[in-house]
């Protein structure tokens, strides 16, 4: 069964002193991006637009998420939307129910997730590629099901959380301006673990669990033991992005916390921006987001669908012919600019060795 | 629960897992030869029941004699839709091939609104119809139509495979493209046939579940997941396992049903799902 | 004294029987070949020792540990290292970092297992190779990759299998070269080899197997005196 | 010339997208009645034309938005409509859980949301200030069957004592089967069987099963269209016949339902707020259905007619507002009274209580016979006498 | 038989091959020889088709290729016994031999083909029904070689017959080899077991860096100086 990434980059490949620049630039390019991210509610005032900006800080930290275990350690989940809705539940019903600091229960969601994960690991990391995926659909159904009919939950009627209580203990503003600087502070949080994780041993036991499983064993890595690392790691910041999406929208059902299409989603993001790179997920967020909000505001009104034709088509263009995402298209263009240099420089050699 | 509702719940989960089963013999087949999960299998079931659907309303011709050219217009549509799109996704990896079948369910649900309405549309009348007594229980003359077209259909399917050379070949068209070309084997033929023969079979449920089944553009999610979960009971490329897949499906989900409560009978087949690959990780007839 | 003790392991796959009641010893720094034909349960034997697949019956010990019935993983922080006859190397990773993923074994260091991979590149002469993506190696390049990446575990016992096959004489010479040096830093060598050449010279001694049954065991001269072992194996040349 | 936005929010793609685009329908039918005069209903507010006569003939404009069925979607198109379209009103939005949050947003930029057709009681139990709810709710749709029930033996001598429910597992289904319990034991009925079933089944067998060993003497059944049309081919199929189908609207009445099963669909009765043949007391509705008809070859449907009322309720408060402050509009709103004469619905006029709930609308019962919808409940709206029980299935011809 | 003018091959942008020149006359064993990466195996899968030509002509049996896909080539008469086995591990022994035979149409000849091969490698007749991947290396390397023969071509590619074969197995390999070159069959072989196949090579190339760097007879070759320093480890 091939389910080995065979395009994948490694960010660390990507920005490598050669091939961008040195690297101090690199920093300070990546300082002067924050800094421009901190500034966003400052300069934009439609509420409208920060929510877009919003919207994609969480498409992103998704995506960057669910990129460790499914981008870099290879193991291909649909069924993470399982581990957001337990994060939505558990915070929301810790702050209506019990009274919890929203930052409280928001952490109480993602160590739950990150537990429950450990159990779901440990029964389905022995199935190979399609096998796993569907097994973590299947979890994540009767999860939905579950929840669905759940009383202490709301089953099917949901939750709902109290607009009157606003402030920073319980994590609900009327403005958006919070909003977007919990979920950038978030995406930051991720996106560290993330590097973090890449430049140790860690990302490269990934990587090897994702090549060779076999080989893997070899060299002395537990399989299951980092398969698990990556699970849970993921899960807990899958479900840290669900509590935010309660926190923001003041109401879940399992309809829109636990909806298949979700996982999906959230795969989306980093394959559209790159799997198994670092900024993929953040890149590819930004592109989906604005297709589907754009597809919408401009053909949502017309009642036949419209938008979602071109947003289903615009994906399938870019699987088909972007197939290793943004971040490949950049790393092919530049490989592409090297093997024509290197080729002209074999030819100029070439023909003096042939004069010779 | 008495003699007469055991047989009854039995024959019905056998019946409807039938139909499950020749849904999913049309993923496994394209699985096993393309290693490609297609989620946009749900869409071919759609397209199948709108083409008996038209041909009945707009000619008055009874889904089941328009059922071979149900089955044309299918297997024409997967070998189309192979060779403008799937063929450019053959050596991508696993999750962009995900991403593209994925989008195409999405443009096929949305095409299927935009041009046939996101109506329900029904056959409301066909030969066959009504419902037949078998020792003492009543069953509905289009379920067993549909289960008797399903089992001849999986039975044709398996013969293609294992006794005609096309079926040597797309086995090993599956097994490794390249050697496979080395063989004299025209790689690009043996996938375009698969989606083909795959979504026929998908054409071929649905032309079957028109006669009872509402038809509606978003038809292929209340399958697409049973259809899934038969697949990798059955273990993933095996024709004989998917059959064998869908009626144990049918009768757990029917079973369950009645004896847990309908609210939790989807998570039963699930759960039971995930049991079997706990011990079996590659399906009940898979290879590892 | 002897590093690894296999006592009379048997494995079968259903009815095929792959290894039958099969004992030798490897002694501390020594090179051990595994000859015999085509089918004749080396690779098998290979699987057993390093937690693949678990002896049928028969118990296999490193030093004082039981190895049989331990996990792959757990094989190697054993001090069993192992390259596999397909080579299987981490084809979206380097050279380099192929051989690191192999030296976090024993420092989780970053910046320390790139120095020692990079020390083992060179050792395996691949030197060159550092930053090529292994998946545009050769088979015979990934095979010496495959080497490097099992030293990094630092074993004390190293199994290979095949890694002079498709070489041409010279090739053959260099790889013996790196086994001996593999030696040299007192790693013991089980070595499954057709290219007789390459580890005839260097073993210390040799065990045949034939059918899944040890037919021989002795000195590299010793055993291609045999007659079973040229009936079976080497032929009469 | 003024032109006054409202948003409009709807599922116009995806699963709903068929009651979406009639309800888009009955939208555009109000407001072009508004804006360009519709002379064949002289007695429908506003059918003057020219848009409104006290925002010196402002015409109105509705900008639609498609929420997919999602609440998040819902959320941020409701935010977009707000922020970008600059509406100053809303309308919206079918399902409940997208109408929570969507509501919520216009709450929160205190912009008068007006939502014609969500049952979910819950909604109005929100201490919502900018909230306003034209329909009845499923509170008072359950409280209907039971008064249909009480009436039924006192008028008719019908006694009903065995009920089962048969509701889909959403927050509809898990509402109105909540309320179902508690009604039953407390008026005095015994409940044999309460069964949720999951939403887009491929079978309803075991559900019917279930039923049929529990032989209640009748079902009270909530079920979307696909639902609704196979377990009524299951019924048949399994031999099951309850002395009535009591149906939760939705499936039920959409004219697909009719027209897939035939003859199968006949006898059962359906909660319904709306149907053609109320025209008997209200000639309003005739008229009003007419035009719709001519325009989009299909009759007002309960969803559509509430549609076009809320919007129609809105634009009288735009009007009597006289202004398109958010807040003058909302007094408006909270001042509302629009007496019965002057609406298409079998309601008792609008107006609305202090959490912005419709204290006069009310529910009917009607029953499929011959293939049409025939109003049999409350007994003097009746147009035909109810039929009971219905035939079992091997007994009809 | 075969022509090979001015072959340019690379992968993704890197050259392999520059400039390869080979002939293969009627009914000769050619020996293609060099060291590890220097494009043997790549001139193999150019000539099978697999890889794509950037630039030269491969003519076979008086017929340009260039247009003609892999699989069409069978027909033609050329098959390659790949590196690496590639044999069809899911699959049976025996119909990984029948799939050998996919372009021949008649199924008594097969069936005889088949029977044939048996007798050549007896390990294959013991094993026909066991799942070809579950063999020992040697044993799908046998397979491979007789999956390879199964078409009946004109022409046969061999990339390392004797990779992982024991050395009882490898002479008699070889003598196959010939004896089926003796009825008929042109050859090209890729080899790092040079002394035999130069041995029985009636003419031979080097490739070094993608280029051939010298040709001659197998003998020639075997003698030669470079060869000996180079290859043969002398
Ligand atoms: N999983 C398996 N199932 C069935 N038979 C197997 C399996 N693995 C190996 N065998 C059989 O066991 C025997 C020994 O195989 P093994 O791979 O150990 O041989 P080997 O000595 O390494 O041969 P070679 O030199 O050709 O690589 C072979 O005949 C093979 O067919
Ligand atoms: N799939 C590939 N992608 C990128 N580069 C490749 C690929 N296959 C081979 N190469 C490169 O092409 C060159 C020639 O390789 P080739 O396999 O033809 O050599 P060879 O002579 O057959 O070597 P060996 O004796 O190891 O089989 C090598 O430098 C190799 O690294
Ligand atoms: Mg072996
Ligand atoms: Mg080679």
């Amino acid at each position: 069964m091939n389910i080995q990434d065979k395009t994948v980059i490694s960010a660390h490949e990507l920005l490598a002193p050669d091939s961008h620049g040195n690297s101090s630039v690199k920093y300070i390019l990546l300082a002067l991006c924050v800094l421009a991210a901190l500034l966003v509610p400052v300069v934009v005032k439609d509420p409208s637009h920060q929510n877009l900006a919003i919207l994609i800080l969480m498409a992103a930290q998704l995506g960057v998420a669910w990129n460790i275990v499914g981008g870099y350690a290879g193991q291909v989940s649909l069924g993470h939307v399982a581990f957001y809705g337990l994060g939505a539940y558990t915070s929301t019903l810790l702050l209506t129910q019990w009274g919890f600091n929203a930052w409280v229960a928001m952490l109480c969601g993602g160590i739950l997730s990150a537990a429950i994960s450990l159990i779901i690991g440990w029964s389905c990391f022995r199935l190979n590629g399609h096998y796993f995926g569907m097994a973590t659909i299947a979890v994540a159904e009767i999860i939905q099901i579950i929840f669905t009919n759940w009383e202490y939950a709301g089953a099917a009627v949901g939750l709902t959380l109290p607009m009157d209580q606003q402030g920073w203990g319980s994590m609900i503003f009327t403005d958006k301006a919070p909003y977007y600087y919990i979920a950038l502070g978030l995406l930051l949080l991720t996106l560290a673990v993330n590097y973090w994780i890449e430049h140790s041993y860690l990302g490269y036991y990934f990587r090897a669990i994702k090549d060779e499983p076999d080989a893997a064993r070899s060299l002395g890595i537990n399989l299951s033991r980092y398969k698990q690392i990556a699970f849970a790691v993921s899960s807990f910041f899958t479900a840290i992005g669900g509590s935010l999406y309660a926190q923001k929208e003041l109401y879940i059902d399992p309809g829109s916390v636990l909806h298949t299409g979700l996982s999906i989603k959230m795969a989306l993001v980093s394959i559209l921006g790159g799997v198994g790179t670092l900024l993929g997920p953040v890149i590819g967020a930004g592109v989906l987001t604005f297709i589907e909000e754009g597809t919408r505001a401009l053909f949502g009104g017309s009642g036949r669908g419209t938008d979602l034709v071109i947003y289903a088509a615009l994906i399938v263009v870019i699987a088909v012919y972007y197939p290793t995402g943004v971040m490949g298209w950049i790393k092919q263009f530049f490989a592409r600019r090297k093997a024509v240099k290197a080729q002209k420089e074999q030819d100029v050699q070439e023909a003096k060795r042939e004069a010779a | 629960m008495s003699l007469e509702i055991i047989i009854q719940t039995l024959a019905s989960g056998i019946l409807i897992g039938l139909i499950y089963a020749l849904v999913a013999i049309g993923l496994t087949l394209i699985f096993g030869v393309m290693d490609i999960v297609n989620f946009s299998h749900g869409e071919f079931l759609m397209f199948g029941m709108y083409s008996s659907f038209w041909m009945y309303s707009l000619f008055a011709l009874d889904p089941m004699f328009t059922l071979p050219l149900t089955a044309l217009f299918l297997f024409a549509l997967g070998t189309l839709l192979y060779k403008l799109i799937i063929k450019k996704i053959t050596n991508a990896p696993m999750l962009s091939q995900i991403f593209t079948t994925f989008g195409l369910m999405m443009l096929f649900r949305g095409l299927a609104q935009f041009f046939w309405k996101p109506d329900f549309r029904t056959v409301d009348h066909s030969i066959v119809s009504g419902a037949v007594q078998v020792f003492g229980i009543q069953v509905g003359m289009p379920q067993v139509t549909a289960g008797v077209g399903a089992i001849l259909v999986t039975m044709g399917i398996y013969l293609f495979l294992t006794k005609t050379r096309a079926g040597a070949a797309l086995e090993a068209t599956a097994a490794d493209k390249e050697a496979a070309q080395l063989m004299g084997i025209d790689s690009q033929k043996m996938f375009a046939m698969a989606w083909g023969i795959g979504a026929a079979c998908a054409g071929v449920a649905g032309a079957l579940l028109s006669t009872f089944f509402p038809i509606f553009p978003e038809v292929g999610a209340n399958f697409i997941l049973i259809a899934f979960v038969v697949v990798n009971l059955g273990g993933f490329g095996s024709v004989i396992g998917a059959l064998f897949a869908g009626i144990i499906v049918g009768v757990i989900e029917v079973m369950g049903g009645f004896l847990i409560g309908p609210q939790y009978k989807l998570a039963l087949v699930l759960g039971l799902f995930l049991a079997v690959l706990m011990f079996r990780p590659q399906g009940l007839m898979g290879k590892q | 004294m002897s590093l690894l003790r296999v006592e009379s392991v048997s494995k079968r796959f259903g009815g095929i029987t792959a290894n039958q009641d099969v004992s030798f010893e490897v002694g501390a720094g020594k090179i051990v070949g595994l000859i015999g034909p085509n089918g004749a349960g080396k690779t098998t034997m290979f699987n057993c020792i390093a937690g693949y697949a678990p002896p049928t019956t028969g118990e296999i010990w490193m030093n004082d540990i039981k190895v049989s019935g331990m996990s792959p993983e757990q094989c190697a922080r054993a001090g069993i290292g192992r390259t596999f006859q397909v080579a299987r190397t981490f084809t979206s990773m380097t050279a380099l970092e192929n051989v690191m993923v192999g030296a976090f074994l024993i420092n989780k260091n970053v910046g320390d297992a790139r120095q020692s991979a990079a020390r083992l590149l060179s050792f395996v002469n691949l030197g060159q190779f550092r930053d090529k993506p292994a998946g545009s190696m050769t088979i015979s390049e990934q095979r010496r990759l495959a080497v490097a990446r099992a030293l990094a575990v630092k074993p004390r016992l190293l199994l290979m299998d095949e890694v002079m096959a498709g070489l041409n004489p010279t090739e053959v010479r260099e790889t013996v070269d790196v086994v001996l040096k593999i030696r040299e830093e007192g790693i013991s060598c089980l070595i499954v080899e057709h290219v007789l050449e390459g580890i005839m010279p260097i073993a210390d001694a040799i065990v045949v197997l034939d059918y899944g049954k040890k037919i021989a065991e002795g000195s590299p001269e010793q055993v291609s005196r045999d007659p079973k072992v040229i009936a079976a194996y080497l032929g009469d040349e | 010339q003024q032109e006054i936005k409202i948003g409009v929010i709807y599922p116009l793609s995806g699963a709903a997208a068929s009651s979406g685009s009639e309800m888009k329908n009955a939208l555009e039918l109000a407001a072009d009645i508004v804006n360009n005069g519709a002379k064949t209903v002289p007695n429908l507010p506003f059918s003057a034309g020219g848009g409104l006569p006290n925002l010196k003939g402002a015409k109105i404009k509705l900008v639609f938005a498609d929420h997919q069925g999602n609440p998040q979607i819902g959320a941020t198109e409701t935010e977009r409509l707000i922020t970008q379209e600059k509406v100053v009103a809303i309308v919206g939005a079918y399902f409940s859980n997208v109408t929570a949050t969507s509501s919520q947003v216009a709450e929160k930029y205190k912009i008068p949301y007006v939502n014609p057709e969500s049952s979910s009681s819950t909604l109005t139990q929100r201490g919502f200030k900018w909230f306003f709810r034209t329909t009845a709710h499923d509170d008072l749709f359950v409280h209907n069957f039971f008064d249909f029930f009480k009436e039924l033996e006192a008028k008719k001598g019908i006694k009903v004592k065995q009920l089962a429910t048969f509701n889909e597992n959403t927050l509809w289904g898990n509402e109105t089967t909540k309320l179902e319990t508690k009604l039953a034991a407390e008026k005095g009925y015994n409940l044999v069987k309460t069964i949720v079933y999951p939403a887009k089944s491929t079978q309803l067998t075991s559900e019917v099963q279930q039923l049929k060993s529990a032989n209640p003497q009748v079902v009270m059944q909530s079920s979307y269209l696909g639902d609704a049309i196979m377990s009524m081919k299951t019924y048949k199929e399994l031999g099951f016949s309850p002395e009535m189908i009591l149906a939760n609207n939705a499936g039920f009445t959409d004219t697909e339902f009719r027209r897939t099963l035939g003859k199968d669909a006949d006898y059962v009765i359906t909660r319904e707020v709306w149907s053609p043949d109320l025209a008997k007391n209200n000639p309003l509705i005739k008229q009003v259905n007419d035009l719709y008809n001519s325009k989009y070859k299909a009759d007002f449907t309960g969803n559509s007619s509430r549609t076009f009322t809320g919007l129609m309720t809105l634009v009288d408060a735009i009007n009597r507002a006289a202004s398109t402050e958010p807040e003058a509009i909302r007094k408006a709103l909270v001042e509302t009274n629009i007496p019965a004469n002057k609406l298409i619905m079998p309601w008792k006029g609008i107006k609305f209580d202090e959490h912005g709930q419709n204290v006069l609308g009310s529910g009917i019962l009607v029953q499929i016979i011959d293939g049409k919808y025939n109003t049999v409940w409350p007994f003097d709206l009746a147009t035909k006498d109810v039929v009971w029980p219905m035939p079992k299935w091997d007994q009809r011809k | 038989m075969l022509q090979v003018r001015n072959l340019r091959v690379s992968y993704d942008g890197v050259l392999a091959l520059s400039k390869v020149d080979i002939d293969v006359e009627k009914g000769k064993i050619v020996a293609l020889v060099g060291g590890n990466g220097n494009g043997k195996s790549t001139t193999l899968r150019a000539i099978a088709g697999l890889n794509a030509a950037d630039a030269g002509q491969i003519v076979f049996d008086g017929k340009p290729l260039d247009k003609t896909p892999a699989c069409k080539r069978v027909g033609l008469g050329l098959s390659l016994v790949p590196e690496g086995r590639r044999i069809f591990a899911r699959l049976t022994v025996e119909r990984n031999l029948q799939l050998g035979a996919y372009t021949r149409k008649d199924e008594n000849e097969v069936a005889e083909s088949i029977d044939t091969m048996y007798s050549l490698f007896p390990i294959l007749k013991e094993r026909r029904y066991q799942l070809a991947g579950t063999m020992s290396g040697g044993e799908q390397q046998m397979l491979a070689i007789g999956r390879g023969l199964m078409a009946k071509p004109k022409m046969l590619l061999l990339d390392e017959p004797s990779w992982g074969i024991a050395p009882k197995f490898v002479t008699k390999v070889l003598d196959t080899i010939q004896l089926i070159n003796q009825q008929g069959m042109s050859i090209l072989l890729v080899e790092q077991n040079l002394h035999k196949a130069l041995a029985i090579a009636h003419h031979g190339y080097v490739i070094q860096t993608g280029r051939i760097v010298m040709q001659g007879t197998g003998q020639d070759l075997l003698n030669n100086e470079d060869v000996k320093k180079a290859y043969l480890g002398v």
